[in-house]
């Protein structure tokens, strides 16, 4: 009988059968690392938006407090936008005439809200609570990053449930006084467990499944 | 010295040369048959159909299927199980019969491994589909997730995901394993060079070298002996989805063993519908004689016999419990409204498969082809039952609701049937119904035998 | 087996229940069925394996026939032993008790679950069994071919047999693996007493394919009890769990590891070694290692029900399932004697 | 032997095709004996006695598939545990969060997995196939090796003398292989 094969098949197979293994290993390598780079979670993403509103310049700058424009963030679940009057408290005076802010003036004008692209998003399927954070000794930062570096708004961490209960599980080290809250560039001072004690969390709820699903 | 000479297996006459001419033909003839050929056609529309229909509850949801609360898990559920259990007689037939070196094995093992193999793909595609949610499969893996989150290893669901994806791999693993010097065989015999490659891919260089064999053979009692704990534990585990609920019906702790009798009932089923079906089609009735088909037969009739041990002990279990529930259930299968499911099944499995005492049935291809179907219909209505008739009416009266199939639920259980229908037809083309090289080692034996008797 | 061995054994085993009655006493009742389910198990478990050697064949059962006779043969010791207490039945099973002190789910089964009932159907099992060993040749030179509905009778009334002695001794617990459980136990436990007995005498083929066939009946034992367990456990309900509850406390946690360890883990290790299987030895070994778990199995089984130890069952159970099994091995004697005798023919 | 003008480079050995498997078994026993080493026998069949004549004595394959088996199951269970009890402890259906019983399914189900996944790899690789170039398909009946063939190859010796010693043994016919 006549061979079928070329001798050279058998160290091609081999190579294959090699190469295959090694590659199965590195597409579970790459898939691994894709699944937590910025491409899928959105790290870093900045968003377009109608008006390239600056936290830099805003917090960093002329040192408004959060809460002033995202006044609902110690009440309800939802932090809040400004609406269009909070801007104008101050862009009626300044700037009035700046380009940068023309939708601002025809959101006034036409009685039309500015919509904003939401940066920080969590799927339908997550109860995130601005208020139990925010009164709890979470301060802006933990979630939203420097803000008063930020020229324009950019989301600052992966957003994963991993990242979640990260901080589920160790709350210490995030927590801050309740006067630090909205602090930028706060160091926690180490007594973190002091203030879980003055915040009274338990630990071992905080990781439920129902405390974010339900 | 037995008094009587047992009816051979082996027709009289048939060497090496002979039978490996006669089966790789059947493969390798260029034409296939016109029956073939019809059968094929018929199967390949099916499949069709089953893929388009299945394609279509995955784009629209499952909400196109007759699952609704309270039969939460309805048809995709019973013809998991029931796909499951046709798979299991052929790893078993394999596997023991090799461990207990039983004569009769050679020529209905291959067709027991395939069917094995394709059963267990219908069954785990139904499986990904009574998930519900099938686009989220990859969460039954244990992998490291951005979640942070572990399959719930206290869930049937999950042990369901290894028992299956086990099983798949193993039978693969298995019939190829069988197949690897037959694709030699084949290879040798090939006369077109695309024929040459495909089949001398597939066996891998196997040169059947003494040492090999050496090897093989150890390797097969490996599997063989380990194929027993899979069987048992395969569909042990299926039985647990129900049975560590709380739901009547479902709670009972024979359901494990009673699921692997059952398995093994309509498996062997199928084998013998199979053994009848291939030696009329390919004109082997000497090599899969009518001895086989008995042996089939007593086959079904023990698995039969522990399946009806199991409804004595569900029924009387159900009213010893003391619990009225677990009672009204049952009151509720023999009368209410899945009551004809529950007769037909008891028609089938309890009173129809007592004909096979007598070995006449046994032996002729047309009663053992009429049972087998019956079996396996019953065998589909008992899971049937179990599933409906348990969740339909549970502790809450207003939470009762009838549940039926819709369209799509029987469009998609008939394609199922079409392809493993497909892909038994298509296997029997490329590979030989029949293992060559079991053969083999069987006409050794004989002719052994017959040297060293006289 | 002759009048001349089944008399004086069941004259004293109705005589130390006689005298055990008199006692009173749930200790002494509950240690005494224990005992005599001990050794009990044997004969049933050897009839099994005689109609299953009946229907296969093959070397090995010729072989081993001889010892599944005479195991066979001490089973009117069994029903000896199991009839006094069925003068005793209101120490044993709290079901006997006043319809309206029992709770709801046992008032529902006190249709089965009565005295008369209950003695009619022990005698029934009795019967059935009796009539299956005299007809499979145990105390005669014919055998009927009764092996596959024997098969079938057998491992019925063995299963409510179970039900009855076992189950009903907790009358809310209910478990329908419960028989499987039991008679693959029983027939596993009667093999071992074979192969301790006779593993010797046999060739080494019909030894590895006894031992493969023990395996084989070990495995389905470990597969049925995961199966009760796994269910249960997992269902967690208050009639089911009771059970393990009161077999996990104590005492009794370790004894069901080490009988674990014994009746299976031990013997499984030994089997998975192909050449331990042909060698008289290694199977003994695992043989003695396995009917020491199946004692303590079955007082596992039996005992707890009863709530806590007593102290004259510390004493009780150890000395009972002496006398028990000395009777018993005398009876086995004369049975293995007199095969012999009939081979001499 | 054809007559064939190769160098003697391209010389692989020699193969013989004997009448039946009880022939083989015993031309293998006599080559052997005789001294020859580099033998290999082919058979469409596992013939018994063949591997024991060429000193087959590996055990291993059942014992590597078996302590594979066993650690891949404790690596299972490990996870498992793990997972439930350290990773991500919460408390599901009341029950404990080391619920062994509950991990054994899955842990049976890895540990037959890699006890097939390590007999089947083990052998071919033991095996060295996939091999699908090999000197000895070049001979021209060595087709019926896959169907009732039975050959025995020799490499090595003076292939004159080590075909006659094919012959005297009782080969139907002996032909050189070429690498």
């Amino acid at each position: 009988m006549p061979q079928i094969f070329h001798p050279r098949i058998n160290g091609l197979t081999r190579i294959l059968l090699v190469g295959g293994a090694l590659a199965l290993l590195a597409v579970a390598c790459v898939a691994y690392f894709v699944d937590r780079s910025p491409y899928l979670t959105g790290q870093g993403a900045v968003p377009e938006q109608p008006v390239p509103f600056s936290h830099e310049h805003h917090v960093g700058g002329l040192g408004i407090d959060c809460r002033y424009c995202h006044t609902s963030v110690d009440r309800s679940t939802f932090a809040g936008l400004p609406d269009t009057y909070t801007c104008m408290s101050c862009h009626s005076q300044l700037w009035t005439n700046a380009q940068m802010l023309a939708p601002v003036r025809e959101s006034l004008k036409q009685d039309r809200p500015l919509v904003w692209v939401r940066v920080h998003k969590l799927p339908d399927f997550v109860y995130f609570n601005h208020q139990a954070h925010v009164t709890r000794g979470i301060g802006c930062e933990s979630c939203h990053g420097r803000v008063d570096r930020m020229p324009l708004m950019r989301q600052a961490k992966p957003m994963t449930m991993q990242w979640c209960l990260d901080c589920h599980r160790h709350p210490a080290t995030a927590l801050r006084p309740k006067d630090r809250i909205t602090a930028m560039g706060y160091a926690p001072a180490g007594n973190g467990d002091a203030l879980l004690h003055q915040y009274r969390i338990h630990t071992d709820r905080i990781t439920e499944c129902v405390i974010c699903h339900r | 010295m037995p008094q009587t000479t047992p009816e051979t297996l082996l027709p009289e006459g048939l060497t090496h040369t002979t039978m490996t001419e006669r089966i790789a033909g059947l493969v390798l003839e260029p034409r296939a048959r016109g029956r073939w050929r019809l059968a094929f056609a018929v199967s390949a529309a099916l499949a069709l159909m089953f893929v388009v229909c299945l394609g279509t509850v995955f784009t629209v949801g499952v909400g196109l299927f007759g699952v609704n609360i309270p039969v939460a898990w309805g048809f995709p559920i019973v013809n998991t199980i029931w796909w499951i259990g046709i798979a299991h007689a052929g790893t078993l037939i394999s596997a023991v019969l090799l461990l207990t070196r039983q004569p009769w094995r050679a020529p209905v093992a291959r067709l027991a491994e395939a069917m094995a193999l394709f059963a267990i793909v219908c069954a785990g595609i139904y499986a990904i589909v009574h998930l519900g949610r099938p686009q989220f499969m990859q969460f039954l893996i244990p992998y490291p997730n951005t979640m942070d989150l572990w399959p719930q290893w206290r869930s049937p669901l999950v042990w369901d995901f290894f028992a299956i994806s086990t099983y798949f791999v193993f039978t693969l693993g298995f019939l190829y394993f069988s197949l690897l010097p037959d694709f030699a065989t084949l290879r040798d015999r090939a006369h077109s060079r695309g024929l040459q490659i495909f089949y001398g891919v597939m066996a891998l260089g196997w040169r059947g070298s003494a040492l090999h064999w050496a090897r093989y053979e150890q390797v097969n009692r490996v599997l063989a002996a380990v194929a027993a704990p899979i069987v048992v534990s395969v569909t042990g585990i299926i039985s647990l989805d129900l049975a560590v609920s709380l739901v009547p019906g479902f709670h009972f702790t024979i359901f494990p063993p009673y699921f692997v009798a059952g398995a093994l009932f309509s498996g062997f089923a199928t084998v013998s519908f199979l053994a009848v079906v291939t030696r009329a089609m390919f004109g082997l009735k000497d090599l899969i004689t009518r001895r086989h088909l008995d042996y089939l037969g007593r086959m079904m009739l023990l698995f039969a016999l522990v399946v009806n041990y199991a409804y004595i002990q569900e029924v009387f279990t159900a009213w010893y419990s003391g619990d009225p529930y677990q009672r009204a259930v049952y009151i509720n299968r023999w009368t209410g409204p899945y009551a004809p499911a529950w007769w037909a099944m008891f028609v089938c499995n309890s009173l129809l498969v007592q004909l096979l005492w007598f070995r006449r049935v046994r032996r002729s291809p047309a009663m053992l082809l009429a049972l087998a179907i019956t079996s396996n219909i019953g065998m589909w209505l008992e899971r049937f039952q179990i599933v409906f008739t348990s969740t339909y009416a549970s502790y809450m009266p207003s939470a009762w609701g009838l549940s039926g199939p819709t369209l799509w639920d029987l469009l998609v259980a008939l394609g199922s049937l079409g392809l493993f229908a497909f892909l038994l037809l298509a296997f029997v083309r490329l590979a030989p119904v029949v293992s060559m090289h079991d053969m083999r080692v069987s006409i050794y034996r004989a002719v052994h035998k017959e040297k060293s008797g006289d | 087996m002759t009048p001349r061995a089944i008399l004086p054994g069941g004259i004293a085993l109705l005589a130390l229940g006689a005298l055990g009655a008199a006692l009173g006493g749930a200790a002494f009742a509950s240690s005494w069925l224990a005992a005599a389910l001990i050794w009990g198990s044997l004969p049933l478990g050897a009839l099994a394996m005689l109609m299953t050697q009946g229907l296969t064949g093959g070397r090995w059962g010729e072989q081993s026939r001889p010892l599944w006779l005479a195991l066979a043969a001490t089973l009117p010791l069994f029903a000896a032993a199991m009839l006094p207490l069925l003068f005793g039945l209101h120490t044993l099973f709290s079901w006997t008790l006043p319809a309206q002190e029992l709770p709801e789910v046992v008032r529902n089964k006190l249709a089965y679950l009565n005295r008369p009932f209950f003695v009619v159907r022990s005698l029934g099992y009795f019967a059935i069994w009796l009539g299956l060993a005299w007809a499979l040749g145990v105390w005669r030179r014919r055998t009927a071919p009764v092996q596959a509905p024997g098969l079938i009778l057998w491992l019925l009334a063995l299963t409510f047999f179970a039900f009855d002695w076992f189950m009903s001794l907790e009358p809310e617990f209910y478990s329908d693996i419960y028989g499987l459980m039991l008679g693959t136990g029983m027939v596993a436990a009667a093999i071992a007493c074979a192969l301790l007995l006779g593993a010797q005498h046999m060739d080494p083929g019909a030894r590895r394919d006894i031992a493969n066939l023990w395996l084989a009946i070990l495995l389905g034992w470990a597969f049925t009890a995961f199966s009760q367990y796994i269910v249960i456990w997992s269902a967690n309900l208050p009639d089911e769990i009771g059970w393990y509850i009161h077999r996990s406390q104590g005492a009794w946690r370790p004894i069901s590891v080490i009988s674990f360890v014994l009746f299976f883990l031990l013997p499984f290790i030994v089997l998975l070694s192909s050449a331990a299987k042909g060698r008289a030895d290694w199977l003994m070994f695992a043989a003695a290692s396995c009917l020491a778990g199946h004692i303590l199995q079955i007082c596992w089984l039996i005992l707890p029900a009863f709530g806590g130890w007593s102290a004259p069952q510390v004493w009780l159970v150890p000395a009972l399932v002496l006398v028990v099994g000395a009777i018993y091995g005398a009876g086995y004697n004369a049975g293995q004697r007199i095969n012999r005798g009939a081979e001499d023919d | 032997m054809t007559e064939q003008n190769h160098s003697e480079q391209d010389h692989y050995g020699l193969i013989a095709r004997f009448a039946g498997p009880e022939a083989l078994v015993a031309a293998t026993l006599s080559a052997r004996e005789a001294g020859y080493r580099r033998l290999e026998a082919h058979a469409p069949f596992p013939v018994p006695g063949l591997a024991e004549a060429l000193t087959f004595r590996e055990r291993g394959i059942p014992l590597i598939a078996l302590s594979l088996g066993a650690t891949a199951a404790a690596a299972a269970f490990f996870l498992q545990w793990y997972t439930a009890v350290i990773d991500y402890p919460f408390v599901v259906g009341g029950k404990p969060l080391n619920s062994w019983p509950a991990f054994l399914p899955v842990t049976f189900q890895v540990g037959i997995f890699s006890t097939v996944m390590a007999a089947t790899i083990t052998m071919l690789a033991k095996d060295r196939l996939p091999h699908y170039y090999h000197p000895i398909f070049n001979c021209d009946d060595f087709a019926r090796a896959s169907a009732d063939g039975f050959f025995l190859s020799v490499r090595g010796g003076d292939p004159a003398e080590v075909e006659d010693f094919l012959r005297a043994q009782g080969a139907e016919n002996v032909r050189e292989l070429m690498l």
